[in-house]
């Protein structure tokens, strides 16, 4: 086991040794995930880019976590000549969300950022053209937000074609049938 | 003789675009059968030009887009009319007799500047670019035809078609087979005249939409599509008039002119497309060298 | 004359609705004359928001709508998801539905290629080209209808394995339909990758340099096509690439044309790759079950997978909560960047003809990008 | 009398013509575009019924719209649509177009495209298949002939429904006026 | 040189000029479709139960389930049928593999064209019956969705059992219960089978969730002997499970009683709510399920409820006739209890009629429930069934249950094929007799669960098939054999079950020290008063009701087998629990 992770053992080092605020786990083999809490993350990307070779930048993901009351963008790194993928997340305050961009890095993290302002309303500083990406006059919640409601969204702004209001749920047709009710105890305090 | 002029002034334009679209339809044919298909109908592109015939038509962005089919058209009957079209006692002259090669060689061009300033109005960008490219590429081309044009005429010392053909009496007389580097030079002319492919960077439609005619549509499309098949049909006869010694019947005619037309179709059909400049270039190159070489042989 | 023109510097816009455009997205170029000064690229025309749906659905239910990311290549979606379960569950995999996936992810791959070599021809005007590959992609496609039920969308491989097995003699078909491919070849290199016009399309045009490849996270072919060799399959090798013989391609000159050479040559490995799988298949069960897809929860964490499709690195991101639904799947499409940014780039200095050529020499599929 | 068989004359030649000329408009607007093309190859050559391909909406006299509309592309529709010449015609395709198909809860699509452009067919299919995408030319082509295929007088007609529906999902409306 | 070849080598291509195409030339020729193509739906309207799996599953919420004439609701059967919105579907195929019938299957055909956007609702089996020869995609067996497969039951070994009374079902483990409850497809078909049509996709759906008490609140809102159900039920709920159509049936008992166990104290979890004192009272005669399951709900609205028991523990038949390897004591104690704790008063050895006079009850309260079962068992009519040794499995049962010690020798017969009779078998064994079963049918035709014939069976029980006892011989006042013949199977000319026939001359003699019969009681009705006994309607022994319980006599209501013909316990909870409903309506008149 050690065996195999030995590439993996050693960047965990390499990253402890230079960044306190970095907490590395080794998810599997290729896989490490680094918890970047403070500290400026330009510099810690441009280390795993210069230093640790991770050349190349997958993806920047979003995450929402309403319940912590935070996002998480998470920066996909990968090494070809390591063959390992690094996952460096940073969390932010879901209230002012604010983070400092990495164009100057990568610029292609430039459409990347782009798509987390316009889905998840993060700022980025720095960029150079935040402009829209994908969506269009969009003046509603930034639909990757959890407490964005599509469902209700689209209830609100379409039609439904009629013809189809006759339908019934099985459990409740059968629960009239029987003249039961069905209580709810979802909502009770446990 | 009368009756019967006036009978062919009416009719040719028709019989004209009616050839010029049945070819293009069997083009059509030919062209799906290479591509391991069954392809349209024959006279499916005659049945095109009368749907945009019947559509109705809205489109306004000025005078000279609403003149510019016409004024193609025009232009195109104009090169009819002076083109000796069938020879022999039972010709169809029309007013060839009155015309010279020079006078074609310049109404020809006259129906494309119509369309070139038609569409330039139309404010499409891609009709802009279309007409920019539609000229270079029309200087790249005209090179090696006017070469070979002029070495026609300094060969027969005349400026008439009807003497040209005149000249070519017999099979082995034909200017193919007399003056080969003229012809092969407009014969590479010819694929830039009808503009398919590798040609085609006038309409490119993977590039700019269909070029000049995008913003055009309905009866001005049809008006445009029928002028496209009459003017292949005035391109054609010019050809088998210049190079195979004209034709003294419509069988022959025919058979002649579809010569003809195979040439570009099978071109277009296995290569892509030129750049423009990739094109003129070509264009300024082999076949120019080889006009040039026709010409220093006829005036040496 | 187009010297008078060069002057004016003209806005053109390719796109949405435009021939030369693949998909549905849209390109604003500034060009004067011919040459391209300025683009800028505008997606969007394909978003449905995918990974707000996923949120609201089950994890089984993700199946049918993932495949619609990508419309011409649905399989490595559908692989990748039900990877990055099976990673967050443990949950073993039958080798012989492995055999299986490989086969529908080259088969897929394969039939990219073909839609894509008419793209390519297409794009330069040569239109024989897409009638006849995409004509023999249908060979393909009906291969997938036989094994799947569905012709584009095919909803085959899911958690613990593929759907079903396969059918009887579905194994003599396919070799069928890679010998029949395999002989078209010829007449697709004699029409367009020996092409001399074509050659002069493509070469030393829509050069990427090697650096820069490297740099804005180029994969796929157009990475190959630099001359660096790398592939997912090699790199990370899933399902069983491992214990099959092939190679990565790689072509010097990162042009368009060394982009179609690596395809063209990728296209023969598929054909033996999935040759090799179809004598190796061992026999077995092809899914392992899961729990009632009603009440599935797959257990907290967070997985990165990636496959390697016709156009490159398709990486999912799945966040489980531990609930019903997924908390968040991102995805990666290879298009991602190369249809955006680094088109942005590459299209400064080129010629309006070569737009689309160079578009689809990087494999733009706007569906993916918008998702 | 005379001029109404002229009239009644030309108007079978004009539907005889229309019908067998099909100009597509080259616009693949949702994933059912990817059904197109094998349509329009050689496995099953829809140009046999003199169906093609054609560039700019000026031309074109069908207009596809190939499953799901994003709002954003839905406005490029319609003023594509706007830009077609008449009489032209629109055919849904698939589950999308009908009622919301995949995407229907998807907070970027329209549900019903009829309710923002008048379809004169719908396709059967998530996405239709060749088969069921000449099928629905031909029935196109029947509608034609008993003149059924009117979605562009409608259209005409119902202007301000049209408009109303349409502004209440494309926010910024920013567009010439429908002149026909 | 190479540029000159790559001019030339394209034109090779025009050699297709000579090549058939290979169009396929729709719609003048077609092509087949796979095999397993995912065209239009075609339902099974006769074998689909309704259960709305389907629905459930489609991610584009494209299944509606509607009511469709011709198709009646009724036991497993919700009588609705999915309809597919066809502006919805993307045929994928998952309803098909969710189908728990496999009635619902993809057809080869795919073609509609209408201008009409209304005409892409489809009733699948309905509008498109002609499609049934079209299937093409159907459920797969080897690659299912569904878990078929029930977690397993741990359960002590066969010869473990018989050497003492110690209960036989071990019950699930948490994660088993989890795993088991997660096979659940929520459709509710359960529900129509149950007689008291308890909330069981509502309670296996929260141990799905991992929330136990949850699911125990779903189980007392109608259940308030759930515990002894979960060991003892009948099930018939198992019978119609949507599952069990192509697998075994969620084992919904096992669940109940999983949730039900994890509680010592159901109050702590339920923290009941009990209504201020109406002033009403209601006495109650028997102890069984019916009186308890009516006490605790009375008890709960706020009335004041009696409940008189002759035997020395509540809980009736399920006390007096059901085996403790089954269903031990402790577990009805605690049930017990909790009612206890709710209010209702209980009052053990006294028989009414005897201790205390059914006028007296009937004066004292507002109301009177009778749920006083079937105690009294029906007679062999055999020669020698009055010897010493020739017993009634209920009277042993209850005997064996109260604590005295009966002997019943070496050899033990028991005739009958009904749960009682099996239970009258495994007491036997467990109290180191030897024992053979003799029943008139054969095996299959047992109205006895399998479980527990299958149990008596591992427990060395010999089961004797198509026996009729035909004498009991006795030696001393005392049994000494039974004589009995072998019977065939003959269809019944009334269209009915095969009725079995005694083959002449195949006779048979078994040496026994015992002989219990086993073939079914009726109540005793002695205790009531003539002018009472005259007012009641009461028919082939039954005490008629109405919906709410109500007898012939507006303020006497009653229930449990007494009044239905199905004798199990949950039927007679749920005549308590409607028992309670009518009480109130005529006592509140609410």
């Amino acid at each position: 086991m050690s065996d195999t992770l030995q590439k993996e053992e050693q960047i965990k080092a390499s990253i402890n040794a230079a960044f306190r605020s970095a907490k590395v786990s080794i998810q599997r083999k290729g896989r490490i995930i680094v918890e970047f809490r403070g500290g400026i993350l330009p510099a810690f990307a441009s280390y795993l880019k210069e230093y640790l070779n991770f050349k190349h930048l997958s993806m920047i993901s979003g995450v929402d976590w309403p319940e912590d009351n935070q996002f998480e963008l998470v920066y996909h790194l990968w090494s070809y000549e390591q063959s390992i993928h690094v996952m460096v997340k940073v969390r932010l305050d879901r209230e002012a969300a604010k983070t400092k961009t990495l164009t100057p890095l990568w610029e292609h993290a430039e459409t990347y950022e782009r798509e987390i302002h316009e889905m998840l309303g993060v700022e980025f500083e720095g960029h150079p053209n935040m402009r829209d990406f994908i969506l269009e006059d969009w003046d509603d919640l930034p639909p990757m937000r959890r407490d964005f409601m599509t469902r209700e969204y689209v209830d609100e702004v379409y039609e439904w074609r009629k013809g189809r209001e006759d339908a019934q749920d099985v459990r409740q047709t059968i629960a009239e049938q029987y003249n039961t009710e069905v209580p709810n105890f979802n909502n009770e305090d446990k | 003789m009368d009756t019967s002029f006036n009978l062919w002034i009416l009719l040719m334009p028709f019989v004209g675009a009616l050839v010029g679209l049945t070819y293009m339809g069997i083009g059509r044919r030919i062209i799906a059968r290479v591509q391991h298909r069954y392809g349209p109908p024959i006279f499916q592109n005659i049945v095109d030009v009368l749907k945009l015939y019947s559509k109705k038509t809205a489109i306004t962005h000025g005078v000279m887009f609403h003149l510019a089919p016409t004024l193609a058209i025009t232009g195109t009957i104009s090169t009819l009319m002076f083109l000796p079209i069938l020879t022999g006692p039972h010709g169809i002259y029309l007013f060839s007799f009155k015309g010279d090669l020079i006078l074609l060689m310049y109404i020809m061009v006259f129906g494309c500047l119509a369309m070139a300033l038609g569409a330039g109005q139309s404010g499409n960008p891609n009709s802009a670019i279309g007409v920019s490219r539609g000229l270079s590429q029309m200087v790249g081309y005209e090179a090696p035809f006017v070469i070979a044009m002029v070495t026609l005429m300094v060969q027969f010392n005349t400026t008439s078609v009807h003497d040209i053909i005149k000249a070519q009496d017999s099979f082995v007389h034909w200017n193919m087979f007399q003056s080969p580097f003229a012809f092969i030079a407009a014969l590479f002319a010819f694929l830039g005249f009808m503009g398919n492919k590798p040609f085609d960077v006038v309409i490119a439609p993977a590039e700019i939409a269909s070029g000049p005619p995008s913003e055009f549509g309905g009866k001005y499309l049809a008006l445009m599509q029928t002028n496209r098949g009459m003017f292949a049909f005035v391109k054609l006869v010019l050809y088998v008039d210049l190079f195979m010694g004209g034709a003294a019947n419509f069988v022959s005619l025919l058979a002649k002119t579809f010569f003809f037309y195979l040439i570009p179709l099978f071109v277009g059909i296995v290569n892509p497309r030129f750049r423009t400049e990739q094109a003129i270039t070509f264009f300024w190159k082999w076949p120019t060298v080889i006009g040039l070489l026709g010409f220093l042989m006829v005036i040496l | 004359m187009s010297a008078i023109l060069q002057e004016k510097e003209t806005t053109l816009y390719l796109g949405p609705q435009h021939p030369g455009i693949t998909g549905n997205m849209m390109i604003e170029l500034k060009v004067t004359g011919d040459t391209i000064r300025k683009a800028t690229t505008h997606v969007g025309y394909l978003h449905r928001g995918f990974e707000k749906l996923m949120e609201e659905r089950l994890w089984m239910q993700c199946f049918p709508i993932v495949c619609r990311i990508c419309v011409p290549e649905p399989d490595p979606n559908e692989e990748n998801l039900a990877r990055a379960i099976e990673e967050l569950e443990g949950r073993e995999v039958p080798e012989r539905a492995k055999y299986i996936r490989v086969m529908m992810l080259e088969l897929s791959r394969m039939a990219t290629y073909l839609l894509w070599m008419g793209g390519q021809s297409g794009s330069a005007g040569l239109y024989t080209m897409p009638q006849w590959t995409v004509g023999d992609r249908d060979y393909i496609i009906d291969l997938f209808e036989e094994l799947t039920g569905g012709r584009v969308y095919h909803m085959y491989i899911w958690p613990g394995g593929v759907r079903r097995d396969l059918p009887e003699g579905f194994e003599g078909r396919v070799r069928k339909v890679l010998d029949y491919l395999e002989q078209r070849l010829t007449d697709y290199d004699r029409l367009l990758f020996e092409n001399a016009i074509f050659l002069r399309r493509a070469q030393g045009v829509g050069i990427l340099d090697k650096d820069m490849a490297m740099e804005w996270g180029v994969v796929g072919p157009p990475l190959r096509g630099c001359g660096i060799a790398h592939d997912v399959r090699k790199d990370e090798p899933y399902e069983v690439y491992d214990q099959l013989d092939w190679e990565v391609i790689t072509h010097e000159g990162s042009d368009v044309y060394s982009r179609a050479m690596v395809r063209r040559k990728e296209f023969e490995q598929s054909i033996s790759i999935v040759r090799q799988v179809l004598d190796k298949m061992p026999s077995g069960p092809v899914h392992n079950p899961g729990p009632n897809p009603l009440k599935w929860r797959v257990p907290a964490g967070e997985a990165y997978v990636k496959t390697e499709s016709a156009r490159g690195e398709f990486g999912y991101y799945v966040v489980s909560d531990g609930s019903l639904k997924p908390r968040r799947v991102h995805v990666r499409g290879p298009a991602y960047v190369h249809g955006v940014s680094l088109l942005e780039r590459m299209l400064v200095g080129a010629n309006i003809a070569d737009t689309s050529f160079i578009m689809n020499s990087l494999g733009t599929c706007p569906p993916e990008i918008e998702r | 009398m005379k001029e109404d068989w002229g009239k009644e004359a030309g108007n079978i030649i004009a539907r005889w013509a229309r019908k067998h000329s099909l100009w597509v408009l080259a616009y693949g607007t949702g994933c059912g575009a990817i059904e197109i093309p094998p349509t329009m190859t050689s496995r099953y050559d829809a140009e046999r019924f003199g169906i093609t391909g054609m560039a700019t909406p000026r031309q074109a006299d069908v207009l596809l719209i190939t499953g799901y509309l994003a709002v954003k592309t839905l406005k490029r529709v319609i003023r594509t649509y706007e830009q077609m010449q008449s009489p032209k015609y629109v055919m849904g395709f698939g589950s999308c177009t009908i009622n919301g198909g995949m995407y229907w809860d998807s907070y970027n699509t329209i549900k019903r495209l009829d309710d923002y452009l008048p379809v004169d067919i719908f396709i059967n299919g998530c996405m239709p298949r060749p088969e069921g995408v000449i099928d629905g030319f031909i029935e196109l082509q029947k509608l034609i002939d008993s003149g059924q295929a009117n979605g562009w007088k409608k259209y005409q007609d119902n202007l301000e429904w049209y408009r109303t529906n349409q502004k209440k999902v494309i926010k910024n409306w920013k567009m010439p006026d429908y002149n026909w | 040189m190479k540029n000159i070849k790559g001019a030339l080598v394209p034109f090779s291509a025009l050699k297709y000029l000579g090549k058939k195409p290979h169009t396929v030339r729709y719609p003048f020729e077609k092509k087949k479709t796979a095999e397993r193509y995912r065209g239009f739906h075609f339902n099974e309207i006769e074998v689909c139960i309704g259960c709305g799996t389907c629905s459930t599953i489609c991610q584009n919420e494209a299944i509606d389930m509607i009511k469709i004439e011709g198709v009646e609701p009724g036991r497993g059967d919700s009588g609705l049928r999915p309809r597919i919105d066809n502006g919805r579907c993307c045929w994928c195929g998952l309803c098909v593999d969710m189908c728990p019938t496999g009635s619902l299957s993809l057809t080869d055909q795919y073609l509609h064209t209408s201008p009409d956007p209304d005409s892409y609702l489809l009733i699948p089996g309905v509008d498109n019956p002609e499609m049934k020869e079209n299937i093409s995609f159907t459920k797969s067996d080897t690659e299912p969705l569904l878990q078929f497969d029930r977690v397993p039951m741990r359960e002590l070994d066969g010869a473990e059992r018989v050497k003492s009374f110690a209960e036989v079902v071990l019950g699930y483990m948490q994660e088993e219960a989890r795993a088991e409850a997660t096979r659940c497809v929520d459709c509710g078909l359960c529900v129509t089978a149950c007689p008291d049509h308890m909330h069981i996709p509502e309670y296996i759906g929260a141990i799905a969730e991992a929330d136990d008490a949850k699911a125990l609140k779903y189980i007392y809102d109608n259940n308030p002997l759930p515990e002894m159900c979960g060991k003892v039920c009948t099930r018939q709920c198992e019978t119609v499970c949507a599952i069990g159509h192509l697998g075994e049936p969620i084992a919904i008992r096992w669940l109940k009683r999983y949730a039900t166990e994890q509680f010592p104290d159901p109050a702590a979890i339920l923290n009941p709510k009990i209504a201020e004192p109406n002033g009403k009272k209601v006495g109650i005669v028997g102890g069984g399920p019916a009186g308890l399951s009516a006490g605790y709900y009375l008890a709960l609205r706020g009335f004041d409820v009696n409940i008189y028991e002759a035997l020395p523990r509540m809980g009736g038949m399920t006390f007096a006739g059901i085996p403790k390897y089954r269903f031990p004591l402790d577990s009805l104690d605690k049930q017990i209890d909790y009612m206890k704790k709710v209010g209702v008063k209980m009052h053990n050895n006294v028989r009414v009629g005897k201790d205390i006079t059914f006028d007296k009850i009937r004066n004292d309260n507002d109301a009177v429930f009778i749920g006083i079962g079937f105690h009294v068992p029906y007679t062999l009519g055999l020669t020698g069934e009055d010897l010493e040794n020739s017993i009634q499995a209920i009277d042993f049962l209850r005997r064996v249950n109260i604590g005295e010690t009966v002997d019943v020798g070496k050899k033990v017969v028991v005739i009958g094929g009904g749960n009682v009779a099996i239970d009258a078998a495994r007491v036997s064994r467990r109290l180191g007799a030897e024992v053979t079963i003799l029943y008139r049918r054969r095996v299959e035709d047992m109205p006895a669960d399998w479980e527990e014939i299958e149990g008596a069976e591992d427990e060395g029980v010999h089961i004797v098939p198509q026996g009729i006892p035909l004498e009991i011989i006795g030696e001393n006042g005392k049994v000494k054999s039974i004589k009995y013949g072998m019977a065939e199977m003959v269809p019944d000319d009334k269209g009915g079950r095969p009725r079995p026939k005694l083959i002449e001359g195949d006779e048979h003699i078994l040496e026994v020290d015992t002989v219990i019969g086993a073939i079914g009681q009726e109540a005793d009705y002695s205790f009531l008063p003539k002018e009472i006994m005259d007012e009641l309607k009461i028919e082939r022994g039954r005490v008629v009701v109405n919906e709410l319980k109500q007898t012939s006599i507006p303020d006497i209501f009653a229930g449990g087998d007494n009044v239905n013909r199905t004798m199990d316990a949950i039927s007679a909870i749920a005549d308590g629990v409607r028992a309670v409903e009518g009480i109130s309506h005529y006592l509140l008149d609410e």
